[in-house]
């Protein structure tokens, strides 16, 4: 009863998804002492933060049908807020609190000037004029380098307790340290907002989010005010979406424009919603799953591929671990055509 | 009897075009009026003018005696003016209980509600299964609306304004396209709704023998003009509605 | 009806999710005016958008001039010599009315006799010959919708409510048009409210309902026979002419 | 019969105003020149910078065109049309560099030879590749939206990995051919010669566009076509074919646009279709999409303004561009000159 208060009665219906899902809450949760090692840790906290980045851009794909490039600025915002605030205003749990709002309510406030503009015209404008607005933003980031430090970006303090540097003692086995500390604040924030999330997209106002993206002439028609509810999803969307970085910001103690702004990024995250399964919550959980371990250890896999072709001129460079992008793109337009409902739509639909 | 709906002198033009022509007409609460004229008459359009799909060149619209000229489709419909469509157009990919319970919440403050789970308002849900009951739709509540037949579908349409409860019903051919078994149950649906005394019912209907049987009263559309307006028998025998219909003799061709 | 320009068998339509058509049978004598009634909503525009390709028939034939079309696409169709003038006129309004006619004439240049034909029939039309079509009154679209339909020789015109929504005076030019059409050898299968029109153009007629052709004869039987109407139509009413 | 026959001509004249706000988006170019020209206030700089902004706002225009035609025409946004713009400029880089001897040669003819053999090239190729695109990627997802964004940029990653397959990861650096560099000298103003010469090339596309919409059959086809597809089919041309031609030819300006920028800026990437798309896209929204007019007048004021901005303000001439179109959709939502769809 608790639990399906807590997933907000959002069942997987599916068992092998059921399965999966469970595999991954526990494999995060228990991460530190099921696989030790630095870099392990490091595609969990990855994991965790793009599994809340991608649910906040289902609510408004997915849920809203409404297409936005700037995800990712509304990602750098609270990176950005949590690195400026931490650098300015010193080291501290202020500093990342008063860094986080301020980072929230500036997306908020951007994503709803936006919304202003387009989403009242067509729902195509909004997709253009996000793209131009993000792309705007990530150039003006570069450019301003004495405040944001421009292409390189730059490192930060955060509170000591969550630097490495502090040892608490041994648990089972696992030197446990303020990293790990950190892992978990970030582990348990990023639940938090995405069981948050997966309350909204199941409360009264999802449900209008749904009838919006179904028909929004009827929808308008019996009372709803379209544009309003596609604002606020908008505002929710870009709000969660920099606490997500600066939970990031917080986890790599540096903000930068390749980290958090590039187009790049977006795409991954285009990727990971339509792959995992659009308009579904859990999709974000498996798509940001399968994405961070592909790009941890496909690469991996592809970089000896290439090693092993080397001497076919145009494979190796097919098979180049920087050209991983290239097979992902394939997927997502198959994906597209063949499973528009993703992978969790395919396990649901073989239930 | 209060004028629960006015319009007067309302008008539109598209270019030159003139589709909605100075139309003024009250209508009275616990009246069933039927909207009748050949094809491009004006009748859908003054529809859209009532229901603010599209904005009147001129004119005003009046509702309980305010003004809703400038207000938009889903302030209008706040304010108790209840559309059904000429075509079916519902939630396709929600289900039916979730089409109901859409409209049901529409007005009320829950639409809002961002953290509380839908499964909790069970108050809701069993006023969409009592709207569901009363057209006969409760079994395939948990069906996508894309997989109901066309009558469902039709039939769906009226639930969602039963479950708008609307001070004015607005049936834009409600058997639009329904096989002859169809027909009689969404009519049966409207005759259930005239029995409410209270409601005000615009119906625009082509049937002769379904506005006889239901019509308090009709009123006649032709270019956009109102040219006709009274008891059913005796607007039928005018000369007026007989040429809007007939068309003048052509003398000279 | 020996050999009709065209034959409809058993047609069924499905728009979207909706079964509209349910089985048309439906012959169009040559050289003569066939008139498609009934009420609305019945499936009198699907059928011709049916005919001209717009919607394609789930099941069942098209014959037109001898050969199936059925599976032909919209552009042969006209190729072929089918003449379609829809009920929302589908005037390019951004095109002058000179542009809009030089495109009507799809096999090559606007033939001069032609066009002074079609400016004898419709004066405004040369009033107007380099405005955009937009500007035009509503009565004038409709003469630019026929005389399109007049811009080169076509077998058999489809026109839908040619007569909709216009003033009575222009009502009569547009009668005469058609008549001229017709004179002019060609087919028509003409989708019409106004029951006088009907009664004074048609050779033929054939009445819809629901979806399916429920009576076919000769105009002049159906003009005649009030009760006939009603039971088909319900358009004449009690007190009827 | 007793009503007068109703053909008198009811065309009423439109009031001045309704006329000058028709005319407004077409004066807005002589009003961007004029108030740079008093803001700036020295007339040899004014020169350089408005030469430079129009020659950027022809090459914006050249890639723009196809795309908001193919949205006008079919109601098709492709989200890859950048791809075709890096494309373009890798095929004609990599011709201009496969003939550098004749590129550096000090010969007008020789270099214009190149420059020729560049173009093509690149226009072949992309039309070529957008012939493919158009069948492979849009055509299963015609009228859905949604679909065409994620399945048009889906393209977009593809074929930009595929340069970097090609062509390598890195950005390639390249000379101008000989004659292109440098500059003439008019009225005390530096006007440089590549940029003149991408100003002419721009202005003749665009009356060569302007006749082929005004006098062709096909140009009244693809405007009749923008309007009411349907019944262009009905009188008996396939749209469809058309619509192929017109999405090929698009790829293929798009093509010209990026040999054109490459050489412009004497440096090529794989991301640089996508940058361009932004400006693209700015141009095509405030233009109203689906207007190949409008595009043009929105790409010659985004060039002006930048140039004139990066002169008078050079930090905000990062965001004139998205000032400009805020500006612009506040005036009219729909940018300036929206088409409006029959349907």
């Amino acid at each position: 009863m608790m639990l399906h208060a807590l997933i907000s009665g959002d069942r997987p219906r599916s068992r092998i998804l059921t399965a999966l899902l469970l595999a991954i809450f526990l494999g995060l949760l228990f991460a530190p002492f099921l696989f030790p090692g630095v870099r392990a840790l490091e595609t969990a906290a990855r994991i965790s933060v793009f599994i809340l980045l991608a649910a906040s851009y289902d609510l408004l794909l997915g849920y809203t049908g409404v297409v936005s490039f700037a995800h990712t600025m509304f990602f750098g915002m609270g990176a950005y807020g949590v690195g400026l605030a931490s650098q300015h205003m010193g080291r501290g749990y202020g500093s990342l609190i008063v860094g986080s709002l301020a980072g929230a309510a500036l997306a908020a406030a951007f994503a709803f000037l936006i919304a202003l503009f387009s989403l009242r015209v067509r729902a195509i404008f909004f997709a253009m004029i996000t793209l131009a607005v993000a792309s705007a933003v990530a150039v003006l980031v570069s450019q301003l380098s004495s405040i944001t430090g421009g292409e390189d970006g730059f490192t930060f303090q955060i509170p000591r307790a969550l630097g490495p540097a502090n040892r608490m003692g041994e648990f089972m086995g696992v030197q446990i340290t303020g990293k790990i500390l950190n892992y978990y604040v970030v582990f348990f924030c990023s639940l938090i907002l995405f069981l948050v999330l997966l309350r909204i997209v199941n409360s009264p106002f999802g449900r209008v989010l749904q009838a919006i993206r179904e028909n929004d002439f009827r929808a308008e028609a019996i009372g709803y005010r379209v544009v309003r509810y596609r604002t606020i999803a908008t505002c929710i969307s870009a709000a969660v979406a920099a606490l997500a970085g600066s939970l990031f910001a917080l986890w790599l103690r540096y903000v930068g424009p390749d980290t958090t702004l590039s187009f790049e990024l977006m795409l991954d995250l285009l990727l990971i919603v339509v792959i995992g399964g659009m308009g579904t919550i859990w999709g974000a959980v498996i798509g940001a799953t399968l994405m961070v371990l592909a790009q941890t250890y496909l690469q991996d896999l592809m970089g000896s591929a290439a090693e092993a072709t080397a001497a076919i001129p145009l494979l190796s460079r097919l098979l180049d671990p920087d050209r991983w992008l290239l097979w992902l793109g394939v997927l997502f337009i198959l994906s597209v055509y063949f499973f528009p409902a993703g992978i969790v739509g395919r396990l649901r639909a073989g239930r | 009897m209060t004028e629960v709906l006015e319009t007067s002198g309302l008008t539109v033009r598209f270019g030159g075009h003139v589709a909605v022509d100075a139309v003024s007409c009250a209508f009275r609460a616990g009246e069933l009026t039927a909207i009748v004229g050949p094809n491009g008459a004006g009748k859908t359009t003054y529809f859209n003018l009532i229901s603010g799909q599209i904005a009147a060149s001129s004119g005003s619209v009046r509702l309980m005696g305010q003004d809703i000229g400038r207000l938009s489709p889903s302030e209008r419909c706040k304010r108790g003016l209840g559309r059904a469509f000429q075509l079916t157009n519902l939630f396709p990919g929600l289900s039916v209980l979730e089409n109901v319970r859409l409209a049901i919440q529409a007005h009320r403050p829950v639409s809002a509600s961002l953290f509380s789970m839908v499964s909790r308002h069970t108050g809701l849900t069993d006023e969409a299964m009592a709207v569901l009951e009363r057209v006969r739709l409760a079994t395939v509540k948990d069906q996508p609306v894309s997989e109901l037949s066309h009558g469902n579908q039709r039939k769906l349409e009226v639930a969602m304004l039963i479950a708008l409860d609307p001070k004015v019903y607005m049936f834009d051919e409600p058997t639009a396209g329904m096989s002859g078994d169809e027909a009689p149950v969404v009519l049966d649906l409207i005759a259930g709704l005239k029995a409410q005394t209270d409601r005000t019912i615009l119906l625009v209907e082509h049937k002769m023998d379904v506005i006889r049987t239901l019509a308090d009263r009709i009123i006649v559309l032709h270019n956009g003009a109102l040219v006709a307006d009274g008891e059913p028998a005796e607007v039928i025998a005018s000369d007026v509605v007989q040429e809007a219909y007939m068309g003048k003799e052509l003398t000279d061709v | 009806m020996s050999d009709p320009i065209l034959r409809l068998q058993g047609v069924h339509t499905d728009i979207a999710q909706y079964h509209i058509l349910h089985g048309v049978d439906l012959e169009v004598p040559r050289a003569a005016v066939t008139m498609l009634l009934g009420r609305n909503g019945v499936g009198k525009t699907t059928t011709l958008r049916t005919i001209i390709g717009h919607w394609p028939a789930r099941a069942g034939t098209i014959i037109y001039d001898g050969a199936d079309i059925t599976g032909v696409k919209t552009p042969d169709r006209a190729r072929a010599g089918i003449g379609y003038v829809p009920e929302d006129m589908g005037i390019f309004s951004d095109l002058t009315v000179e542009e809009n006619m030089t495109l009507a004439a799809v096999s090559g240049p606007l033939e001069p006799t032609r066009r002074d034909r079609i400016f004898a029939a419709f004066p405004p039309l040369r009033t107007f010959w380099t405005s955009p079509a937009g500007t035009l009154s509503g009565g004038q679209k409709q003469m630019l919708t026929i005389a399109r339909a007049m811009a080169e020789e076509r077998k058999l015109y489809l026109i839908d409510e040619p007569t909709k929504g216009l003033a009575p005076a222009i009502v009569s030019t547009m009668a005469a048009a058609l008549r001229e059409l017709k004179t002019m050898g060609a087919s028509i299968l003409l989708v019409e409210q106004n029951f006088a029109v009907a009664k004074a153009l048609g050779d033929h007629a054939a009445v819809m309902d629901d979806g399916r052709i429920v009576w076919t004869g000769e105009m002049a039987e159906l003009a005649a026979d009030a009760a006939l109407q009603d039971r088909l139509m319900g358009l004449s009413m009690e007190g009827g002419r | 019969m007793t009503d007068a026959p109703d053909h008198r001509p009811t065309m009423a004249a439109l009031p001045f105003a309704d006329r000058l706000a028709r005319a407004m988006p077409v004066l807005l170019v002589p009003i961007l020149l004029v108030v740079g020209f008093l803001a700036i206030g020295n007339p040899s700089s004014w020169l350089t910078l408005t030469v430079s902004g129009l020659a950027m706002g022809m090459m914006i225009f050249i890639m723009a065109s196809g795309l908001t035609l193919v949205f006008g025409l079919m109601d098709v946004i492709n989200f890859g049309h950048g791809a075709f713009i890096s494309v373009g400029a890798f095929v004609g880089i990599s011709v201009v560099l496969g003939l550098a001897e004749w590129a550096q040669a000090p010969s007008l003819l020789l270099n214009l030879g190149v420059v020729l053999l560049a173009v093509l090239a690149a226009m072949a190729v992309t039309g070529l590749l957008g012939w493919a695109f158009e069948r492979v990627i849009v055509k299963p997802v015609y009228g859905a939206h949604l679909k065409q964004i994620l399945v048009t940029v889906g393209g977009l990653i593809v074929i930009e990995q595929l340069i970097h397959v090609i062509w390598g990861p890195d950005e390639i650096f390249f000379a101008r051919p000989e004659m292109l560099k440098g500059a003439v000298t008019f009225w005390g103003a530096a006007l440089e010669k590549y940029r003149l010469v991408a100003v002419v090339i721009g202005l003749v596309l665009f009356v060569a566009m302007r006749l082929v919409f005004r006098r062709t059959r096909i140009g009244l086809i693809v405007r009749a076509g923008v309007e009411n597809g349907e019944m262009v089919e009905a009188l008996g041309y396939r749209l469809r074919l058309v619509f192929v031609g017109v999405f090929i030819a698009g790829s293929a300006l798009a093509g010209l646009g990026g040999v054109m920028w490459g050489l412009y800026e004497e440096v090529i990437t794989a991301g640089m279709g996508e940058e361009m798309m932004i400006l693209v896209f700015i141009v095509v929204i405030i233009g109203g999409l689906g207007s190949v007019e409008g595009a043009f007048i929105g790409a010659l004021m985004v060039g002006l303004l930048q140039n004139y901005i990066a002169f008078l303000e050079p930090k905000l001439a990062l965001i004139s561009n998205i000032g400009l179109m805020t500006a612009i959709l506040m005036w009219r939502p729909q940018g300036m000159m929206p088409v409006v769809k029959a349907k």
